[in-house]
């Protein structure tokens, strides 16, 4: 390579003393393959120096760069014309009306929770509240979708417990309500426990804000948190599968949520906002000062430079290499208006925190870096931050999968013991189960704002001073995803949809999460690309656009992977939250419809995992035309309030959705009297959990239009029964079999459940 | 087999972020102690347990913190015995 | 009524209670923890949240602020005070109001809605309810267990100075029905002379139906009541 | 002047309910420490200041100590001078 050699006689980046040099094995260790290094020593047109190096592996890992991921994401639907702000920035933004705008955004943290769980899901929530509220959006709820392995191990129940309480301690010492969100427990998480964090944020639509560093000669600032060792590499660290010994070897990139000094930070950056001190703000998050100063540059067409001698930090002798790849919570970048620093200063001070100039925005579309005056790196800042290789690979389906989903069931269908039996033990399993556990440690009324707390099919924030409210949900079954990705993908944005609808919120966008193994293998590749085919169609049937999202692979343990698990994080409105339902049957007397139709699709249950501990089967068929007229049907009738409650019918099947709307919230549990004339075995009638399926009750007087609704939109509907008494049984009676239990027995398996797992102990160790 | 207390302090690793001390830091420096340079906060922990003898229950504290006590990710330790043996036991 | 609303760093019920006190009426005024002087208002919140993170302890530091030694002349002065939540904790640690909030006894924070008996109807910030009333209000605390020395509790019980207590459905205050450990379930406290309130549960998220519960509003009429009663 | 490490310890009084300890205890017990009678849990908070002498050093670390970082209904506290800054081991 002599180009190479010559060029490096040209710099002026000389290398700086103490750097070691750059060998290809240090190459490899910072993920860069060979023909990614040579690419960029094209574009360099010389040597790199070991900053530059690092600046390089952060910016184009997966994390940041996007290379196995970007030309499918390509695909997905991002436009309507109620979308402000698509995929691109640190959150996606609708308009909702009434001069509001949603900002709203998901956001993993897997890799960081499996080493320190508390940790690791606390500073997953800083992250996501920080991508909100850099859009000029004052966050207003937040959601998690949690995956781990089965509980009857003591380090599941560990990861578990401490991500939880770190999710729950974040935002709760922040005062960010929680709405929502899911756990489920299968071995398919065993070793990589999954921990999305959801956001959503609300402003009025002029106070939006972006991150770009406009105007030449304006001082770029950091503020809030100091700048420490923590979380060197953590870019490049979720883009690498996590071996035996992961624990040793991570623990210097172990973060530690701050959240009194991010509350401090988000009401700072609002006052900020508002000033018009600033013309951009952005979050240091993964990849710290390299992706926030570099993309800021790179999105206004601008250069930056900056000193990292100027960067207020927490220890000694830190590095421009370590300054720039830290990912210490708790801090932001801005581009402040020329000649008004002190007023951010100013601000920053009155909520006790720090506000430094450390460079400024400049014409010439490089991304420099000195150290106290002499230059360390010196790169063109959009091939930095777009030029980063991207791959389409080979997908193939493995065989293994195949033969499982082609699993005969039929001998499933005999229930293995009698049905009230299997039924109590399906609601007392921890997927079915209650998770007040889970929501009982978070905050969710803070804000005064909550509607619909976690436990109803979707959280509902009303938005003070108009009728107005909006809903989230997140959804994914990831069983029904690896065992078919594109069915199981369009799944679960069909089921959040479906969710939405149940409370009465029209479903209008969604931002995803997609947690996926190691993508250089082809049946993860396949995975991958079946599973965003299955969103863009399912996405394009709901006319719900994606506006941003995350994608999080190498979700692998000792060459295992996760079940893929693209979670949809969807949002909502609703135009009058007197009109929102809940999900509890209410009154004696009322009539209970089901909406849709039972089928014998046993694949992928919950009810096989339970009574087989099998994964397998095909899971259930998805008719998107079906659906959509389905949920239009139900928000048509929340609309004329005819219903009293609604409730989306999906893990554990019919039975256990019945059962959820009899127990409530445990309080005043209530009987049901149901009959359905399926010709189906009863286990599937049950517990099958067949698509497109709503449960619904409303006063007798009521059914004659819920069912004209229904016959309008050509939905299948019945009337299967009525709510009973709180002193009643509650039954089920088939053409093949009956099946009645005690509520207060439902009830104890039900709320029961998690508490007495979780009463035994935790160890960190396994 | 004796009685004997021991005291175990779990700290915050250094380099770790420390978002306790720092708030206690700030708050005495801004009641006027302006000498204090830096603020760690950890945890302290009294075991009063049966031992073989003053050996084995170090080590038995020792291995608490290894699987309970301490956070290995975040945390270290240091375990000291408080008392001389409180009684014996046949 | 004229109310300040004290923000510390931390407070995130400090606009909560702001709307709830202009729901009855009172005109609010946000008092950031270093302004000084609280001349001209009829009564002072102090809202929950985390104060300095709680860390240390819940309410230790901000109870250092400038602004605590105004509350503390306020409340001499007989002029009603209440503390929600992180407010309660600053209040003791304060030493306006006996006692202490330790840790949750699950060691988990609470985060859901209690029901409360009101003990006192005849207190500055109760006179709206009814002797024995059952309020459904939500909680949100790690650290809301009440501790105090035995002499201490003696004293609010023979005195009748526990305002509120948690309850089950039936009225009864049951461990079951006590979320985190509260000696005698206790969940809100007055001092001596009446005029300080400090609560754990949060009533101001009890104002509206859309929410779940209209239970908290005669905390806030109550207070308003009082004071117009003191002004006539 | 010189910088001095002093440790504070901050215990709950005896008689005041210690929900952590009590945690543990139960922790413990059910992980098979069998021999474990008590736990009692505190803070271990380590200053850094500067001062004129180890005296003057404890002495403020005490008027820290009654200002904020005990609380003396509910807590005791003793504080110590660490003789040399101390090596974290685990
Ligand atoms: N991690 C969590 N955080 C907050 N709420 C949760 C969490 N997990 C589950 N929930 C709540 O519990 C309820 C039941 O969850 P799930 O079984 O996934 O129901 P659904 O079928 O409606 O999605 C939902 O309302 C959900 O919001
Ligand atoms: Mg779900």
């Amino acid at each position: 390579m002599s180009t190479v050699d010559e060029a490096v006689t040209e710099t002026l980046v000389a290398p700086r003393p103490g750097d070691p040099e750059i060998t290809p094995e240090l190459v490899a260790d910072h993920g860069l393959s060979v023909e990614e290094y040579e690419r960029i020593l094209d574009l360099m047109g010389r040597q790199l120096t070991f900053t530059e190096l690092g600046v390089f592996s952060a910016m184009w890992s997966e994390h940041c760069g996007y290379k196995n991921s970007k030309r499918l994401l390509r695909l997905l639907p991002t436009e309507a014309p109620w979308v402000i702000q698509g995929p691109g920035e640190n959150a996606g933004v609708i308009d909702v009306g009434e001069g509001y705008a949603l900002a709203f955004k998901i956001e993993s943290h897997n890799h960081p929770s499996a080493v320190e769980p508390y940790q690791g899901a606390a500073t997953g929530v800083g992250g996501i509240l920080r991508d909100i509220f850099t859009m000029g959006a004052r966050p207003v709820a937040v959601l998690d979708s949690l995956r781990f392995g089965d509980l009857d191990s003591g380090r599941v129940r560990y990861l578990f417990g401490g991500v939880v309480a770190g999710v729950g301690d974040y935002g709760n010492c922040i005062g960010v309500p929680n709405i929502g969100g899911e756990v489920v427990f299968d071995r398919g998480y065993e070793g990589n426990p999954i921990v999305n964090a959801m956001c959503l944020g609300l402003m009025k639509t002029e106070e939006l804000i972006t991150a770009s560093a406009a105007g030449v000669g304006n001082p770029l600032m950091t503020v809030g948190a100091r700048t420490g060792r923590d979380g060197i590499h953590g870019a490049t660290f979720a883009s690498e599968e996590l071996s035996e010994d992961a624990d040793e070897s991570s623990r210097p990139q172990v973060q530690v949520g701050d959240p009194f000094t991010e509350k401090l930070l988000l009401e700072a950056s609002l006052e900020l906002i508002a000033s018009g001190a600033i013309t951009g703000i952005q979050d240091m998050g993964a990849a710290g000062i390299t992706s926030s100063a570099s993309e800021m540059a790179g999105r206004a067409g601008n250069g930056v430079e900056i000193d990292m001698a100027l960067v207020p930090v927490r220890e000694q002798g830190m590095t421009p290499y370590e300054i720039l790849l830290s990912e210490s919570q708790e801090r932001m970048l801005v581009v402040a208006e020329k000649g008004r620093e002190h007023e951010v200063v100013s601000i920053l001070e009155k909520w006790e925190l720090e506000a430094k100039v450390i460079g400024q925005v400049t014409d010439d579309g490089r991304f420099r870096v000195l150290e106290g005056g002499v230059t360390v790196a010196d790169i063109l800042a959009l091939p930095l931050t777009d030029g980063c290789p991207t791959y389409e690979r080979e997908g193939v389906e493995g065989e293994d999968i195949k033969l499982l989903r082609e699993t005969d069931l039929s001998e499933h269908m005999l229930p293995r013991g009698n049905l009230t039996g299997l039924f109590r033990k399906l609601l007392g399993s921890p997927n079915i189960a209650s998770k007040r556990w889970v929501y009982h440690q978070y905050d969710t009324t803070v804000r005064t704002a909550t509607a619909v707390r976690p436990g109803g099919d979707a959280g509902v924030i009303r938005i003070r001073g108009t009728s107005k409210a909006v809903a989230a949900t997140t959804d994914c079954n990831g069983r029904f995803v690896y065992l078919q990705p594109r069915t199981g993908a369009m799944i679960a944005v069909a089921e959040a949809a479906r969710n939405l609808v149940c409370v009465g919120a029209q479903p209008t966008a969604i931002t995803n999460n997609l947690n996926f193994g190691n993508p250089l293998k082809a049946h993860i590749y396949y995975q991958f690309r079946e599973a965003v085919l299955g969103m863009k169609e399912a996405c394009e049937a709901f006319e719900t656009p994606v506006t941003g999202g995350n994608v999080s692979f190498y979700n692998e343990t000792d060459g295992v992977a996760i079940y893929p698990t693209p979670v949809i994080g969807m949002v909502g409105v609703i135009d009058d939250a007197s009109k929102i339902v809940g999900q509890a049957f209410q009154t004696e007397g009322d009539d209970i419809v089901l909406l849709g139709e039972n089928t014998d699709e046993l694949g992928g249950s919950e009810y096989l995992y339970v009574t087989a501990r099998l994964v397998a089967g095909a899971p259930p068929s998805l008719d998107l035309g079906k659906e959509r007229a389905l949920q239009q049907a139900v928000l048509m009738m929340t609309h004329g309030r005819h219903l009293r409650s609604a409730r989306d019918c999906s893990d554990g099947g019919l039975a256990c959705t019945l059962a959820e709307c009899a127990l409530g919230d445990g309080e005043a549990p209530i009987g049901i009297s149901v009959e359905l004339d399926d010709d189906l075995p009863p286990v599937a009638v049950l517990f099958a959990e067949s698509q497109g399926r709503i449960v619904i009750s409303c006063a007798a007087d009521q059914t004659v239009h819920v069912l004209r609704i229904a016959k309008e939109h050509g939905v299948p509907a019945a009337k299967i029964g009525s709510v009973t008494t709180g002193g009643s049984p509650f039954r089920i009676v088939m053409p093949e079999g009956k099946m009645e239990a005690d509520l207060v027995e439902m009830a104890d398996a039900y709320f029961g459940a998690l508490p007495r797992i979780m009463d035994a102990p935790s160890t960190a160790g396994a | 087999m004796s009685q004997f207390r021991l005291e175990v302090r779990v700290k915050p690793r250094p380099g770790i972020l420390d978002p306790q001390g720092k708030a206690i830091h700030h708050a005495l420096n801004s009641l006027g102690w302006e000498g204090v340079d830096d603020v760690h906060v950890g945890k302290a922990i009294y075991l009063d347990l049966v031992a073989d003898d003053a050996d084995a229950a170090m080590e038995a504290a020792e291995a608490m913190c290894r699987k309970l006590l301490a956070n290995p990710v975040t945390e270290t330790f240091e375990v000291s015995l408080v008392e001389e043996p409180v009684g014996a036991e046949s | 009524m004229r109310v300040a609303v004290v923000t510390f760093p931390g407070s995130n019920c400090d606009y909560d209670l702001y709307k709830a006190a202009q729901q009855v009426g009172a005109e609010a005024t946000f008092v950031w923890h270093r302004e000084r002087g609280l001349d001209g208002y009829d009564a002072v919140l102090l809202p929950g949240g985390f104060s300095y993170g709680d860390y240390l302890r819940a309410g230790a530091i901000a109870r250092m602020s400038p602004v605590m030694e105004d509350v503390i002349e306020f409340a001499r002065t007989g002029a009603p005070v209440i503390g929600i939540c992180n407010g309660f904790q600053i209040l003791c640690e304060a030493g306006l109001l006996p006692g202490v909030l330790v840790r949750n006894a699950s060691l988990l924070f609470a985060g859901k809605d209690v029901r409360l008996r009101v003990e006192r109807a005849d207190t500055l910030f109760t006179g709206d309810y009814e002797p024995g009333q059952i309020l459904r209000v939500p909680i949100a605390h790690g650290e809301g267990n009440y501790e105090a020395d035995e002499a201490t509790l003696k004293h609010l019980e023979d005195e009748g100075h526990v305002v509120f207590r948690y309850v089950d459905a039936e009225g009864e205050a049951t461990d079951a029905a006590n979320p985190n450990g509260s000696w005698h379930n206790i969940a809100g406290i007055i001092n001596d002379n009446g005029n300080v309130l400090g609560m754990m549960p949060h009533p101001e998220r009890a104002m509206e139906e859309l929410l779940g519960s209209t239970d908290g509003i005669g905390v806030f009429t109550s207070l308003a009541a009082s004071l117009s009663a003191v002004g006539s």
